[in-house]
């Protein structure tokens, strides 16, 4: 549903994304790794419009997105969050979703997008009421109004940066669980993000990881968590412990 | 219950334009009035009512309503700048309120209005800019050597109300006289620099330049003029300004001698054999009076003596006539007083008649008898030298060797 | 060296510490753990003088810092590094370093304390005249690290520094940790990545609510049912 | 619910009771210098409730100044030389506001130029207004300002009428379609966008929004209203001076004039007019001319005070102190929190 | 080709030199500006304001006190920074929460007072020091003694707020503050101390200005009117807190000024100079130096 061939993005003299490209099939989850600066935000700007490529193609759902306005190509069905959350505050939380199911689904019609609000805060745990403030929410609640806030464009991809930083273990686990629903219920596919390969591992069905812009792997969660430069680059002595998740996940794939 | 005539006074006491004369119009006035309110006219008190336009047409516009419909002002005085006139004049007339307007200059204000309530004795806008131009033509030959068509003209002029108008009169002037006009141009009195016009004038060469500005204007335009090393024969000013020799003394020292200006004669050098004898002792309380308030002043701007002789002209003849001959002060009689204002020339301090364009003319409210006059400010002293009528001395045109800006 | 007794603060009227006691002595490295919203942040904040305690008081090396305006805490040694990084962004690395010694004291040492963070992080050298704002989060949470320690500090707060960093670079973060507890530097350090805090901190405490649960020893705290069951959801 | 519903209930029949006083009000006063006050006062509140249409979202324009002497000058010239009746005048000068507003502002909005960089152009945008105005004196008449002429025939057709009653109820009907709209926008989705703009553009076109688009239609609707404004001004001061309806200083008058009463609520702007209007006016004729200059003193030094004090405008901190626990946080009330966020929002790439 | 030719003179590059020596004029006005408007992100509407203060000083200790004018330039100098410190403690401090827009508003309240206070105290007038400088003359072409000094202070002024901004330790503080004001303060930085500091210094060049303008210029309360937008249009133009960019900018924007006003009438020419700008905003909204992103 995902076609990326040959990305590139350059500040200046800098390349923060060097010729990438790769593919993800309809209903999986791909996570996205490598160390801080390899340009996964990066990637996610240009494939939801916030940047445009220096040169490269993508291909969503069929057609070329690559350099359109934000707001077409998240109307043609790409939801993003962002690494760091960016609520609006002026609005209640109720609001923001709300904004985000009326624009992000082409303006259709205030119920719709209202629907489509309560619909996503069920879904990542907010509260539905009207009235609540953004401020009233933590760490945590301000990564579950991102993830709504995206939900709520109706995607058919959604792209996670980082839904878990800051969050503490139980936390993160229910987050996972629910990025995975998010893809068995709504059957909506998703590229992930994320620096925490104990909870990442078990949910990807695939992994793809990046160093200095460029791709150094991709495959299959065990065998990433396998290969050397990998290691080297990125998992460091938690490589073991990625391995072992990675593991675990294959086991409850097969069974 | 006591009869009266209350009056309300407009003038700009705050803003840019206070400084550009009208608050010295305001002080001749009050000079005036004060004095009225002590003696009373013809059995009536004289209750005054004054408001401050602060520069701004718009103000000018609310005072006058308000002073007319709140302050239940039987008429209204003064105003400096001509965008307060015109519209002002407008609004007067529409409430059928009785006007009197004693500065500005702007013909605009009755050009085919066909106004039955507002009157100015004071000379119109194009009259200064054609009395400039009238002096030049009749001494070209003589001075420049020059015939018309070679004499080379340029005229440059703020552009507000007051700078436009004037230079609407130049033109005029000059093409009636023949001259070639090489430059003409406005330029917002708020200007940050002048350079690039003075570079203009330079590269046009002009013998003769007609100026119409206000003071800071002035003295940056003559300032950057000495330091691009500009040269002319003679710079003639056309009141505002020009009027206040002070200003221009304080800001270019000496270069400030041999500076024409046009502007209603002041009423202190005014000729006062051909004038009517009872007005000398006005002139004088006036003088007086002024020294009181701004003592210390070298030459008494033209300006006091414009605000005290248009006012007086109202109080002395229009006023005692309205009251004993139409029997009161409300708009119709004074109306018709004062278009039976029938002033000889030398009847006025200004040396000027009074007689006003009647109903039905174009110029309906104008005085026909008013003109301004040519002087010359030499060492500190400023003298009339246009017309004969009235000159106290010879010109000296074109400016003399050896001075800043002569072109000699 | 650091002394909170009976410490209460908050934010308007929500209250987000209840009566908070915690000491940190010299040269040891204290965490302090608890799930988010705890009051973690807060507590940091009131240390580094951002917050006024409501109620309660707080020794620096014996000096009560309760009424200390922020900048003068800093001169008695105690740097922050706050969450979220919060650098200049606008800024260059170097920049944001450089404000980071702007106290007198730290004036002076201002080239050799950068060639000690260069060393600690020869990516921030590669990035010198970046701005900041446009580094990745990991490159940020070391230029935030490095400006605090060019105060040449006593005590070090730091607040979730391995958040949204890579494993390797997560790694090297409490490698760090333990370097600078080494240099005899103390440390108190908040943490959501609780395994890998309490392997490198001496003490910690569990806050919850605004409350301190449960404090000890590393190894106490990792054998405290009340930590397991209340934080690590076992 | 039903607490809402009765403070709703409430709110309307408070805004039905004050309409029709306001309505009946020139029948009973007849005031003239009075009823030429409120006259002004309710054309200048609805220029100034036309500014904060868009001021309210963070678009802080200083180019109102040129739309509102677009809309004077461009209804007039088209009367005075070609004879078009203002009832056409009005529309097309409404239009020429509109199309400036969008030749400036799609490039403005397009290229991302916010905060200081947009209120600058957008000052040097009503800066050309006035100077063109100015330079092109032989049409427009230049600093000497401009009448309309005085219509021959009929009055209605020329919109031109002397009696200030019908002009209060003109400017009561103008003034109360400013505050209609208003609302209208303040209850629709756009305002969520707008909103969202305002605190971060990346994030709002990343919720679907077009900024672009979203940003231009509030400008356009802006633009367009204050231009209603000029030509309405112009019509019933037949005169119009290019300082008194154009230009920078006129621009800022209504910013003033709108954070002064307070921005985020409808009846802000008004209050604004009511209060500098007033103020002004009580002021100057206090002084006279017995203190002359002291009255912008005065003036001035309140100013500063208001801002200082009451930085939510005085309409707006009023109703604050009346129900302290609004439940919606509105622009700016958690600045200082936002202020610590907004760094880190702010950055790009992450 | 004729028409070109007529053109192109002497006179042509005597305007070119008058542009650069106005530039040198609103150079130095822009320089203060910049630091208040562009660095430290506080609008001060009223700079001008403070200008005619400064202006008013100057005229006040020279041509009625009978000070000699380098001494009382230095007393100016003073003056108007102190100003601008009282500006920032009286005014700009209680808003620094507040959003932008509140600071500009109160500042323009500021603009009134200054004004009508100028007004009250010392009159309608317009006052003039009367100091008249010489003239250089290169044969045909002459230039003015007092711009030169301006463009010679405003070029020193220039490039030691450079040096001090990006060299010293106060200097990285203050283009540091309107980041992350909070956070200035576990760096050890009093920031009311950097604010204080930096609005006096913004105040003392505008001091410095106003030393300089009172030899070309008439003081009037309203003086100010004349410089006020245009110094702004100028740090934007050259890009918010970059000094080089301000310095030239000024330059570009007395030259289409002086040049506009050469070939076309004088206020086309400024609305030259405003079209060109709103354009540049297009083409560089980050400011004439800035690399497009
Ligand atoms: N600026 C603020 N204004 C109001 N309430 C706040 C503010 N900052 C934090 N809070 C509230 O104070 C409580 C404690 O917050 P704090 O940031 O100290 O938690 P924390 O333990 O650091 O959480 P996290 O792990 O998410 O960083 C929370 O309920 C939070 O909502
Ligand atoms: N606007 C920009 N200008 C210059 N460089 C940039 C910009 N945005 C990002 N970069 C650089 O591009 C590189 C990739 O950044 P990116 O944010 O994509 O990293 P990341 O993989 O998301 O890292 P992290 O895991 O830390 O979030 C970084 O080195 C960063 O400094
Ligand atoms: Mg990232
Ligand atoms: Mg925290």
């Amino acid at each position: 549903m995902l076609e990326v061939s040959g990305l590139v993005k350059r500040f200046g003299g800098f390349t923060a994304v060097n010729n990438v490209s790769f593919r993800v099939d309809q209903g999986e989850i791909l996570g996205l790794i490598g160390p801080n600066g390899s340009g996964k935000s990066t990637i996610f700007n240009m494939l939801s419009g916030t940047l445009a490529p220096t040169s490269g193609s993508i291909v969503f759902d069929g057609s070329e997105i690559a350099g359109l306005a934000p707001h077409r190509i998240i109307n043609s069905g790409v939801g993003r969050t962002f690494q760091i959350p960016r609520p609006f505050r002026r609005l209640t939380i109720f609001e923001n979703v709300a904004l985000a199911g009326f624009y992000g689904q082409g303006r259709h019609s205030r119920a719709r997008a209202e629907e489509a609000a309560e619909r996503s805060l069920a879904m990542v745990g907010l509260p539905t009421d009207r009235h609540a403030s953004v401020d009233g929410l933590g760490a945590a609640g301000l990564k579950k109004l991102e993830l709504a806030k995206a939900l709520a464009t109706a995607p058919k991809l959604l792209l996670a940066d980082e839904s878990l930083g800051g969050l503490d273990e139980t936390e993160m686990d229910q987050a996972a669980d629910m990025l995975r629903n998010i893809r068995d219920e709504l059957g909506i596919t998703i590229i992930w993000v994320e620096h925490i390969m104990g909870v990442l591992m078990r949910v990807v069905d695939r992994v793809m990881v990046l160093d200095h812009g460029e791709k150094i792997s991709e495959g299959l969660p065990s065998a990433v968590a396998g290969d050397p430069r990998v290691i080297e680059v990125y998992l460091g002595t938690d490589a073991e412990t990625t391995q072992a998740a990675a593991a675990e996940a294959r086991r409850r794939a097969g069974g | 219950q006591d009869k009266k005539i209350k009056i309300g006074v407009v003038f700009d006491l705050t803003g840019p334009l206070a400084g550009g004369g009208s608050e010295l119009n305001y002080v001749g006035t009050k000079i005036i009035l004060d004095h009225f309110a002590r003696t009373g006219v013809e059995g009536y008190k004289i209750e005054t009512v004054y408001a401050d336009a602060q520069s701004k047409p718009d103000i000018a516009i609310n005072e006058s309503v308000r002073l007319l419909e709140q302050e239940k002002v039987d008429m209204v005085l003064g105003f400096f700048s001509s965008a307060q006139c015109v519209p002002v004049a407008a609004r007067v007339e529409q409430l059928k309120k009785f006007m009197w307007m004693t500065t500005c200059i702007s013909s605009a204000v009755f050009n085919e209005k066909g106004y039955k309530y507002v009157f100015r004795p004071q000379a119109s806008g194009d009259q200064f800019g054609m009395m400039t131009m009238d002096f030049i033509a009749q001494n070209a030959k003589a001075k420049f050597g020059k015939e018309p068509k070679d004499l080379r003209v340029a005229i440059i002029h703020e552009d507000g109300a007051y700078g436009v108008d004037v230079s609407k009169g130049n033109e005029a002037g000059a093409k009636k006289a023949g001259f070639n006009v090489v430059l003409k141009e406005g330029y917002s009195a708020t200007a940050p620099d002048l350079s690039a016009l003075v570079t203009k004038l330079k590269r046009a060469k002009p013998d003769v330049i007609f100026h119409t500005g206000y003071n800071p204007d002035i003295t940056l335009l003559l300032r950057q003029a000495r330091e691009q090393g500009l040269k002319f024969g003679a710079l003639m000013g056309h009141g505002a300004g020009y009027g206040v020799y002070e200003k221009l003394k304080e800001g270019m020292g000496a270069d400030a001698t041999y500076i024409f200006n046009t502007d209603p004669i002041s009423i202190w050098l005014a000729n006062q054999k051909t004038m009517d004898p009872k007005l000398a002792p006005v002139i004088k309380m006036v003088g007086e009076e002024f020294d009181k308030i701004k003592p210390g002043v070298a030459i008494r701007s033209a300006h006091v003596g414009i605000g005290a002789s248009n006012t007086y002209v109202f109080m002395a003849d229009v006023l005692p006539r309205a009251i004993k001959k139409y029997g009161g002060v409300d708009p119709e009689a004074l109306r018709k007083a004062a278009l039976d204002t029938d002033i000889a020339e030398g009847g006025t301090m200004l040396g000027f008649g009074v007689k006003f364009y009647g109903e039905g003319t174009p110029m309906a409210g104008q005085n026909e008898r008013s003109f301004p006059v040519v002087i010359q400010y030499i060492d500190d002293k400023s003298s009339v030298v246009w017309p004969k009528s009235q000159a106290q001395r010879e010109a000296v045109l074109p400016l003399p060797k050896g001075t800043t800006y002569s072109n000699q | 060296m650091l002394e909170l007794r009976a410490v209460n603060a908050g934010y308007g009227t929500f209250q987000a510490l209840f009566d908070v006691d915690l000491d940190v002595r010299a040269g040891e490295a204290v965490g302090v753990i608890g799930p988010n919203g705890a009051g973690k942040t807060t507590l940091m904040r009131v240390i580094s003088g951002l917050i006024r305690p409501s109620r309660g008081s707080i020794r620096m090396e014996g000096t009560d810092v309760v009424a200390t305006p922020p900048h003068k805490i800093v001169s008695l040694g105690i740097a922050h590094v706050p969450e979220n990084r919060r650098l200049f962004p606008q800024l260059s690395v170097d920049d944001n370093l450089k404000m980071g010694a702007f106290m007198k004291e730290a004036r002076s040492h201002y080239a050799e304390r950068l060639e000690v963070v260069f060393d600690l992080f020869p990516r921030l050298k590669e990035r010198r005249h970046q701005m900041a704002g446009t580094m990745s989060g990991g490159e940020q949470q070391m230029c935030a690290i490095g400006r605090a320690l060019m105060s040449n500090p006593k005590l070090l707060l730091l607040d979730e520094p391995s958040a949204g960093l890579a494993p390797v670079v997560v790694q090297q973060v409490f490698e760090l940790v333990k370097r600078i507890r080494a240099s005899g530097l103390t440390v108190l350090i908040v943490e959501q990545n609780v395994q890998q805090v309490l392997k490198v901190v001496d003490r910690a405490y569990l806050i919850e609510a605004g409350t301190i649960r449960a404090s000890g020893t590393s190894a106490e705290m990792l054998a405290s049912d009340t930590v397991r069951e209340a934080y690590l959801g076992v | 619910m039903t607490g809402q519903g009765m403070i709703e209930q409430g709110r309307l029949a408070a805004w039905g009771i004050g309409l029709a006083a306001l309505v009946a009000l020139p029948f009973v006063y007849r005031d003239p210098y009075h009823l030429h006050i409120l006259v002004l006062i309710l054309i200048w509140s609805f220029a100034y409730t036309s500014w904060s249409m868009m001021g309210r979202f963070g678009l802080v324009s200083l180019g109102h100044g040129g739309f509102m002497g677009i809309g004077a000058y461009v209804t007039a010239l088209l009367w005075n030389h070609l004879g078009v009746s203002p009832w056409i005048g009005i529309p097309v000068s409404m239009v020429a506001a509109g199309a400036l507003a969008l030749i400036v502002g799609y490039p403005c909005f397009r290229f991302r130029i916010t905060g200081h960089y947009f209120v600058l152009v957008t000052l040097a945008l009503s800066g050309i207004v006035l100077q063109v105005i100015t330079a092109t004196r032989d049409y427009t008449g230049g600093s000497l300002g401009y009448t309309p002429n005085r219509a021959s025939g009929n009055k209605l057709l020329a919109l031109q009428f002397d009696d200030k009653m019908t002009w209060y109820l003109i400017a009561l009907g103008v003034w109360l379609f400013g505050i209609v709209v208003w609302h209208w926008v303040d209850r629709s989705m756009a305002r969520y966008a707008l909103e969202a703009i305002s605190e971060d553009e990346d994030a709002a076109a990343a919720a679907g929004v077009n900024v672009t688009a979203e940003k231009l239609k509030i400008t356009l609707l802006s633009a367009v209203m204050t231009a209603l404004a000029g030509a309405i001004y112009c019509q019933y001061q037949m005169f119009i001076t290019p300082d008194t309806v154009s230009g920078i200083a006129v621009s800022l008058q209504m910013v003033f004039a709108a954070i002064v009463g307070g921005l985020f609520v409808s009846l802000g702007p008004t209050f604004g007019a009511v209060i500098t209007i007033l103020l002004a006016e009580t002021l100057r004729i206090g002084f006279g001319t017995k203190a002359v200059g002291w009255d912008n003193l005065v003036y001035g030094v309140l100013l500063v005070l208001f801002i200082i004090f009451l930085p939510k405008g005085i309409l707006g901190s009023l109703l604050d102190r009346l129900k302290p626990q609004r439940k919606v946080p509105r622009a700016h009330e958690h600045e200082a929190v936002q202020k610590q966020e907004a760094v880190q929002v702010a950055r790009p790439g992450t | 080709m004729q028409g070109f030719l007529d053109i192109f003179d002497i006179y042509l590059l005597e305007a070119v030199i008058n542009g650069i020596l106005l530039g040198g004029v609103l150079a130095l006005l822009a320089l203060g500006l910049n630091l208040i408007f562009g660095v430290i992100d506080v609008t001060w509407i009223c700079y001008a304001e403070l200008v005619m203060i400064g202006m008013y000083a100057m005229y006040f200790m020279v041509q009625v006190y009978g000070l000699s004018y380098f001494v009382a330039a230095p007393f100016t100098i003073l003056l108007v920074a102190m100003l601008g410190a009282a500006l920032h403690f009286l005014v700009i401090a209680p808003l620094l929460t507040a959003p932008p827009i509140n600071q500009l508003l109160a500042t323009g309240g500021v603009l009134f007072v200054l004004q009508s206070f100028a007004t009250v105290a010392f009159g309608i007038d317009f006052r003039n020091l009367g100091i008249r400088l010489p003239v250089l003359a290169f044969g045909d072409m002459n230039f003015s003694y007092a711009r030169l000094l301006s463009f010679l202070a405003a070029l020193v002024g220039m490039v030691c707020v450079y040096l001090f901004m990006t060299r010293t330790f106060t200097g990285t503080a203050i283009r540091a503050i309107s980041q992350d004001r909070q956070i200035m303060a576990l760096m050890g930085v009093d920031t009311r101390r950097i604010y204080l500091i930096t609005s006096a210094i913004g105040g003392g060049l505008a001091g410095l200005a106003a030393c300089l303008l009172v030899l070309q210029y008439d003081v009037h309360p309203f003086v100010g009117l004349s410089f006020g937008p245009i110094t702004f249009l100028i740090c934007v133009l050259g890009g918010l807190g970059n000094f080089i960019g301000g310095f030239i900018a000024a330059f570009v924007f007395a030259e289409i000024i002086s040049l506009g006003g050469l070939f076309s009438d004088l206020e086309w020419g400024y609305v030259l100079a405003f079209a060109f700008f709103i354009v540049m905003m297009f083409i560089r909204p980050a400011g004439l130096l800035a690399r497009r992103r």
